[in-house]
């Protein structure tokens, strides 16, 4: 377990030890970029195909629900391939724009809505170490950027030129407004739990057992929790809460003017999202990507250490040399990935689930949810967090139930991570003041030590 | 690369910007202003300030603009309805604003901001050599210590990450500027916080929301008749 | 006793004595501001006045509890044989220490065997004094030489300090200070010592006594609409008024607080203003049925003839600042090294004047202010000594005050008349307290009166007695009767203070205050059961309606007259008799003693003498028409009533004090309370040469009288008595033959000596004749002058106006309009367009950073 | 990050500052002025952060720009609720048609 093998993002992992054949392309751009490349990549194959599943999942549950069969004859025995039919269907559609429409917003507003939820995956950790962007912000910044996404719908309803858009971009936008202060607020729940913004640090610390799940670790995250899935389900405009596409009012709502791919990529985004807030959900409460039973995580570890050993082993016949120890933990981190996607997917599932059961409330019902109830408890709980500790000093003379440390020693001490050789600098007398990341190596000397140096002590080294 | 991303991002800044300034439409204004925020926020996490940008973010984008957007929801009569300004008002503005825009380029540029901050620098230096000499420790070791606390503070992974120093000065605490230094006799740091302006800033965020809902709740209408 | 002991009692006296005296201030507070508000017939303010002034009868209590036990005094060894106290005499005379003698005195009258053993402890204690003292004692030796008596002072410093203190046993500090002028500090300071404490606890009892009864005498004014019968409206009818219960309360408690803050006071400029408080609370419950005509003048008379005391009261104050340079009347604390006081100053550790010079160029020497205060070393302006006859001018100039305050004369003609006062604040204010204040004025500032004063006071105070007592006789006024009375008494205390015997005339101010006060409460008993009836001529016969108040009544006169059971000596208690006769038997005792050292002035002797035989008359006269003999007024007679206990009561407390209050005598509690607060210098008696050669006696030479002056003042009261019994018990002598008899001098002695005519034709009169000469002064001259001025005035005004209308008014115009049509014009510049603001602003940022740019050099 | 001196940021802070500035005095709708103000300030935020990298203001820099984000919301909220009741009592959000306060 070499620092090495524990980068935190996948740039890290990239600038840090990529195995022989891909070191040679990615040498040829930035790892950042390529790190996003390979997020995104990512991103499509686990939400591009799950989407795929997730809509028909959506058929299909709603159809058991309402007590038939759903699709069933695309693809074969379950009309697996129904998704890939509607796709088709879509793409072939005439892209249309109403006279009456803003057509430069018109044509805008998709993409602002994909491109944000999509977005929005860069800084969720799918588990340890993989995730694209890793910062002390991470919670909040993917909020920001999920956030972003209600623009898009307010503009798509307001350019579409018809009312009835217009009343449904102004009711996402009222909803969305309202919607993001509880929101915000059970969000930070688990941060003050945690004591970190960075999603990974959060998962982290869920390690071991179950009862160190934040959702566990007192009863006021124990409700934060549900109140997170509520207000998750408004903010993405689920029923019970769709009453921007209320369509026994508003016809289609802010999308009735949309046709084709343009009208696809709104659901595109509604899904996106969906899975987005759900693993969300499981990474701020449900442990991440850990199982929550210790003796599966040790299974998990033999499996991925078997499997590395295995590769390891043909690789090396191949004549590739890569470290077992290596592929170990990228075998348990995509293990880990399982798991946390196993987690979203039920709590999709369970997003479904209330889709096709509750019947949809009417606006001020929801604005009242909203501003009466969930904002009230999610302040209670918020408050109840932060005094937890203190009742229980009180009473018990430890700050948690279970065998859980203290904030601050929870949080991971940040990691020597490993750093991109560095260039030979020899231009530190016009680099100067900027390259001060630069300083971080002991060997380079920035101008700016220099020139003060001989300035004032000369030769003080 | 990082010099592509910002001219990319600071022409996309500074072209929505101008955008914002010549469309008369308000939602396609409020559209440029949210493409220019966004790319200044995207400068911010440029400059190593992602707790800035993400605020930026979700504060401006997110929320002001929503905010605008109602405005003009509630207050637009009819669709894409323009109030437009005379042309002679354009000119007059627009030769105002190049003025204005040549005073503070011209300042900007005039200034040699590397020999400034190399002046300033060595006057701490100076100072914090003084001290040394006087205690007669080992100041190399002090000057580089203190420097790059002074650079990156409390920081260890990247440059950006700032959260947590953020947070801590918003509370009072410095550690990007206390942490592994000493005061002038070897006592412990103790540097400036926020905590008094934080909590303004909070009651000022209550006093504002309270009177922002009284100055615009729902009264009766007044009927003007020549309106 | 120890500094920390003496700090530790001292503060506990100052606050209890302080909360007893702002407690009535609070109640006052109370009930003016809560009374008018509250139902005219509610009795709450009288609750709050009872328990105001009750409370700090109890404090007061407790101050007197500590003080006795701080002066190790041993209260229950009083009595004792006489032979006791005149051994303490000799021993402290043979020790010529009168330091020592003091603190034997402190000591209190143990048991004879204990005697030598504490004496010889208390000298062992007192060493360091005693140290001090032989420094002084030489100092005086060779007092004529200054320097070695300087050098004795700055030698013993802070020591010295506590020795030159005449008042060892006295308490003083400053509650808070007002201000500084120049050298002048003026501070509310505290002064505690036994007399202080005394009165507290005699003002606070008959304070307490007098409130309770007048919730019964003041009942009638608890209505809305209360009748006043002496007021008459234009059409003959009653005037109608609502109740004043609550004023009177209220008054009354703030009599009460000024009273006990005027015995408090630590300087005498705070005296001045207390003094002045307890005027104003005379002048209001004087004038408290203001609309009665006798009322309100009555009130203005006792106000005006006040301040004509207080005019010599003021000049007094301005000689001592002028050469004093303080007002405080000694530092005492031994931890402090304050300022020096005035006694302290004037009096050396001996107590003695020390003076140089003679005749006109005669000075007294200012001791030197051994404890003058740190943070201002020397005193730039302060005299080191003062000529004599100034110091005598200031005495008398306070004792003027004191003429005013106790009614002495020539100034006495005012209290009878404010007998038109309600009759509680007469027994309150105008027997017991106030009027006892000028007595008590004296006696605390009695280190500062030289011989001359107080051979003036004394024949102040003779003059006095004999006309207040005369007068009593024809008085046929029951309130008169005994105002006179008090006149007279008063003039006993200021002659007894006078002729050197200092306890003897607060010993009687003690006792008097108890008796005279109990007389005007049975008076008021009686005008209360007569329904406002006065005049003892409607009277007689009364004792059968109200026993109580005809009993209580008798203890008051036979108080006041001094009779005594002579046969009966009880060994431990003196002769059988109440309080009256003992203090009386002290004021003639020295009296006697007086005139036998100074032949000349044998008339301060006889005129007291007699006078007590005239008090017994005149007294018993009053009983007997008023409670014996036949109902002159059947009317009266038959609507009378005994009072309700809420008033009979007070009378019986007040009695049992009058009767037993002065208990043993001069050898009782009472006295040696007193005795711990007397001036050093009056033990030993003292001489003084130069312009009158005076002797004042010594304790000693006062005892050996003793015996002589009871008898006789008894004798003589005796025969009083049996001639009131003669005249009006026994109504064997006619007396309204004896009336048309000595018709002139009953009418003489009817216009009360002619004084109020006197000072009619020497004052008033003489003060309307110039003031019409004034009035044609005024009305031929001045007023002529100021009509031509203003006539004068009106002319030059015209021409003004004209020039103002032409010329000023056309300039502010013209300005006026200008701005106005500047500002028109420039109004189309605010637009109230926020962008134009805006572009202007961007503008002038832009023009002024051109001008910088291009006019500043770089 | 190479060759991107403190300069360049600074000039795009001035741009948007001119542009914000622009914004105020051409728009007539008051929303507009609004988004001048927003631009005004963000421009000025660029500086803060850009000198808190690039100079020794350190974190006070962000800390500063944190406040006039926080604070410009504020002022938009405000300024929102003032146009809403200006729009009530004008039926217009026509910012020269607020000019009683003309001279």
């Amino acid at each position: 377990m070499n620092s090495f093998l524990l980068a935190t993002t996948i740039e890290n992992w990239i600038e840090g030890g990529s195995i022989w054949p891909l070191d040679l392309i990615f040498s040829l751009a930035p790892a950042g970029v390529w790190a996003a490349i390979i997020h995104t990549a990512l991103v499509g194959a686990f939400f591009g195909l799950p989407a795929g599943v997730l809509i028909w999942a959506e058929r299909k549950v709603a159809g058991r629900i309402q007590d038939r069969l759903g699709p069933t004859r695309v693809g074969g025995r379950f009309g697996w391939l129904q998704t890939l039919a509607d796709g088709a269907k879509l793409i072939q559609k005439e892209d249309l724009a109403p006279d009456a429409a803003d057509k430069m917003l018109f044509r805008l507003a998709p993409y602002i809505v994909v491109v944000s939820s999509f977005a929005a995956f860069m800084f969720l950790p799918f588990s340890e170490g993989l995730v694209a962007v890793a910062m002390d912000a991470g919670l909040f910044i993917a909020l920001a950027v999920l956030s972003i996404e209600v623009l898009g719908i307010v503009l798509a309803g307001y350019a579409s030129g018809s009312k009835w858009s217009l009343f449904g971009g102004m009711r996402e936008a009222a909803q969305m407004v309202s919607y993001e202060v509880p929101l915000g607020i059970t969000a930070v729940i688990p941060v003050v739990v945690a004591g970190s913004l960075n999603l990974g640090e959060i998962a982290q610390i869920q390690s071991g057992g179950i009862q160190n799940w934040i959702i566990f670790h007192n009863p006021f995250t124990f409700f934060a929790f549900f109140v997170f899935f509520t207000v998750t389900l408004a903010s993405n405009k689920r029923a019970p809460f769709d009453l921007a596409e209320a369509e026994s009012e508003l016809v289609g709502g802010f999308h009735t003017e949309y046709s084709g791919m343009r009208w696809s990529f709104f659901f595109l985004a509604e899904y996106a999202s969906m899975f987005f807030v759900s693993a969300l959900g499981a990474i701020l409460f449900l442990g991440g990507w850990w199982t929550g039973v210790p003796v599966f995580e040790s299974l998990f570890e033999s499996i991925a250490g078997t499997l590395a050993w295995i590769l390891g082993g043909t690789l090396s016949l191949l004549g590739v040399s890569a470290s077992s120890d290596y592929l170990a933990i990228c075998f348990g981190r995509m293990i880990g990935m399982t798991v946390l996607l196993a987690k979203a997917g039920l709590l999709v599932v369970v997003q479904i689930w209330i889709r096709w059961t509750l019947p949809r409330l009417r606006i001020e019902q929801v604005m009242t949810t909203c501003l009466k109830y969930l904002v009230p408890m999610s302040c209670f709980l918020f408050l109840g967090t932060v005094l937890w500790p203190l009742v229980l000093m009180t009473a018990l003379g430890r700050t948690s139930l279970v065998d859980w440390d203290s904030v601050g020693e929870r949080v991971p001490i940040p990691q020597q991570t490993v750093v991109a050789p560095v260039k030979p600098d020899t231009e530190a007398a016009d680099e100067e003041a900027e390259n001060i990341s630069d300083e971080l190596n002991d060997d380079s000397v920035t101008q700016l030590d220099v020139v003060s140096a001989n300035a004032v002590s000369g030769g003080s080294e | 690369m990082g010099a592509f991303l910002f001219y990319l991002y600071a022409i996309i800044a500074c072209g929505a910007a101008i955008a914002v300034v010549l469309n008369q439409n308000v939602v396609r204004m409020a559209f440029w202003l949210v493409v220019s925020l966004s790319s200044v926020s995207f400068l911010f996490f440029m400059l190593d300030a992602d707790f800035v940008g993400a605020t930026q973010l979700l504060i401006y984008v997110g929320g002001t603009v929503v905010l605008l957007i109602f405005g003009v929801m509630l207050t637009s009569s009819g669709p894409y309805k323009t109030i437009k300004s005379s042309p002679a008002e354009l000119v007059q503005s627009c030769i105002i604003g190049l003025a204005f825009l040549a005073l503070i380029s011209s300042t900007v540029f005039s200034v040699d901001w590397e020999a400034n901050e190399r002046r300033l620098a060595e006057f701490e230096h100076e100072a914090a050599h003084i001290h040394d000499h006087e205690h007669g420790v080992g100041h190399a070791d002090h000057h580089h210590r203190e420097d790059h606390s002074v650079a990156y503070g409390y920081n260890a992974e990247k440059e950006g990450n700032t959260t947590r120093s953020l947070g801590t000065a918003l509370l009072g605490v410095r550690f990007d500027k206390d942490l592994g230094t000493t005061g002038h006799h070897g006592e412990a740091k103790l540097s400036t916080g926020y905590l008094l302006p934080f909590e303004i800033v909070s009651v000022h965020l209550l006093v504002v929301l309270i009177g922002a809902a009284y100055l615009a709740r729902a009264k009766r209408r007044v009927e003007i008749q020549d309106a | 006793m120890s500094p920390e002991i003496y700090t530790q009692i001292g503060s506990q006296l100052m606050w209890l004595l302080t909360a007893a005296w702002l407690l009535p201030l609070f109640g006052f507070m109370i009930e003016i501001f809560g009374g008018y508000w509250s139902p005219r017939t509610s009795k709450t303010p009288a609750y709050i006045a009872v328990g105001c002034i009750g409370t700090g009868f109890v404090l007061s209590l407790f101050a007197l509890g500590i003080w006795v036990k701080a002066a190790e005094i041993d209260l229950l060894a009083f009595g004792g044989d006489e032979a006791h106290a005149v051994a303490h005499d000799d021993h402290a005379a043979e020790h010529e220490h009168p330091v020592a003698h003091d603190h034997d005195r402190a000591d209190g009258h143990d048991e004879a065997h204990e005697h030598d053993e504490h004496a010889e402890a208390g000298h062992h204690e007192h060493g360091e004094d005693e140290h001090s003292e032989d420094a002084h004692g030489e100092g005086e030796h060779s007092h004529q030489d200054e320097d070695h008596h300087e050098h004795a002072v700055a030698s013993h410093g802070h020591d010295s300090h506590a020795g030159n203190d005449p008042f060892k046993t006295a308490f003083a500090g400053t509650f808070y200070r007002l201000g500084k002028f120049g050298s002048l500090d003026v501070t509310l300071d505290w002064y505690i010592d036994g007399l202080t404490v005394l009165m507290f606890a005699m003002v606070t009892l008959i304070a307490t006594c007098i409130h309770i009864f007048a919730i019964g005498y003041m009942s009638d004014e608890l209505t809305e609409k209360y009748e006043d019968h002496f007021v008459h409206n234009a059409d003959g009818s009653h005037f109608h008024r609502v109740g004043r219960f609550y004023r009177f309360f209220a008054y009354m408690s703030l009599f009460c607080f000024s009273m006990l803050g005027l015995v408090l006071a630590g300087n005498i400029f705070q005296v001045f203003v207390f003094w002045e408080l307890v005027g104003v609370c005379s002048y209001l419950l004087i004038g408290f049925y203001v609309e009665r005509k006798t009322a309100s003048t009555a009130a203005n008379k006792a106000f005006i003839m006040n301040r004509v005391g207080d005019f010599g009261f003021l000049i007094g104050l301005m000689i001592i600042w002028t050469w004093f340079g303080v007002f405080q009347f000694a530092e005492t604390n031994p931890e402090t090294i304050g300022e020096a006081g005035l006694f302290q100053m004037v009096r050396n550790s001996a107590g003695e004047l020390e003076t140089k010079g003679e005749g006109a160029e005669k000075t007294v020497v200012l001791q030197a202010r051994q404890g003058i205060h740190k943070e201002h070393p020397v005193h730039a302006t302060a005299a080191t000594e003062i000529p004599y006859w100034l110091l005598v001018a200031a005495g008398l100039g306070i004792f003027a005050g004191c003429v005013g305050k106790s009614a002495q004369f020539p100034l006495q003609t005012w209290l009878p008349d404010a007998m038109e006062g309600p009759t509680p604040v007469s027994a309150l204010v105008h027997s017991a307290t106030m009027v006892a204040a000028g007595v008590y004025l004296v006696g605390r500032f009695y280190p500062m009166f030289t011989p001359e004063v107080l051979l003036v006071i004394a024949y102040a105070g003779c003059i006095t007695l004999f006309v207040g007592a005369t007068i009593a006789i024809v008085a046929t006024d029951i309130k008169q009767v005994l105002a006179y009375s008090t006149i007279s008494q008063l003039g006993y205390m200021m002659l007894a203070l006078g002729v050197g015997g200092w306890l003897a005339g607060l010993f009687h101010l003690i006792t008097h205050a108890f008796f005279k006060s109990l007389m005007f409460l049975c008076s008021g008993s009686v005008i209360h059961g007569c329904h406002h009836e006065q005049e003892m001529t409607k009277m007689g016969g009364l004792y059968k309606k109200m026993p109580i108040t005809c009993w209580a009544m008798f203890v008051g006169v036979v108080a006041i007259s001094g009779l005594a059971i002579p046969v009966l000596l009880v060994p431990k208690l003196g002769a059988l008799a109440f309080s009256g006769y003992h203090s009386k038997d002290a004021i003639v005792a020295s009296a006697l003693t007086f005139s036998n050292l100074n032949p000349n002035h044998s008339l301060l002797f006889f005129m007291p003498l007699i006078t007590a035989g005239i008090t017994a008359f005149y007294m018993f006269r009053m009983w007997f028409m008023t409670f014996f003999g036949k109902p002159r007024d059947q009317h009266i007679y038959d609507h009378a009533h005994e009072s309700p206990r809420v008033m009979t009561v007070p009378l019986i407390v007040l009695g049992f004090f009058a009767a037993f209050c002065a208990i043993g005598g001069e050898n009782g509690p009472l006295a040696q309370l007193i005795l711990t607060t007397e001036p050093t210098h009056l033990a030993n008696g003292f001489e003084s040469a130069g312009s009158v050669a005076l002797s004042f006696p010594s304790h000693h030479q006062i005892h050996d009288n003793h015996a002589t002056a009871g008898t006789v003042a008894l004798l003589a009261a005796l025969l009083g008595t049996l001639l009131a019994y003669l005249f009006y018990g026994a109504k064997l002598v006619d007396t309204d033959l004896m009336k048309r008899q000595f018709s002139g001098i009953h009418e003489f002695l009817r216009e009360k000596w002619m004084f109020d005519e006197l000072y009619d034709w020497m004052w008033v009169r003489p003060v309307h004749v110039v003031s019409s000469w004034a009035v044609a002064f005024d009305k031929q001259v001045l007023d002529r002058f100021l009509h031509f001025l203003s006539y004068l005035v009106v002319s030059i005004s015209s021409w003004d106006r004209k020039f103002d209308e032409a010329v000023v008014d056309r300039i502010v115009n013209a300005v006026g309009e200008t701005t106005f049509s500047i500002g028109r014009s420039l109004r189309v510049v605010q637009t109230g367009r926020i962008r134009q603001y805006v572009t202007f602003i961007a503008l002038s940022v832009v023009s002024l950073f051109v001008l910088l740019f291009v006019f500043l050099p770089r | 990050m190479d060759g991107i001196s403190l300069n360049l940021f600074l000039g795009v802070g001035a741009l948007l500052f001119v542009c914000g500035v622009l914004c105020m005095t051409t728009k007539r709708n008051a929303i507009g002025v609004l988004m001048g103000v927003e631009l005004v300030l963000n421009g000025a935020n660029i500086n803060l952060v850009a000198f808190s990298k690039y100079g020794t203001l350190g974190l006070d820099g962000q800390i500063m720009s944190l406040f006039v984000i926080v604070l410009a919301a504020a002022e938009a909220a405000v300024a929102l609720a003032i146009v809403l009741s200006f729009y009530n009592n004008h039926r217009t959000v026509d910012v020269d048609q607020a000019s009683e306060l003309n001279g």
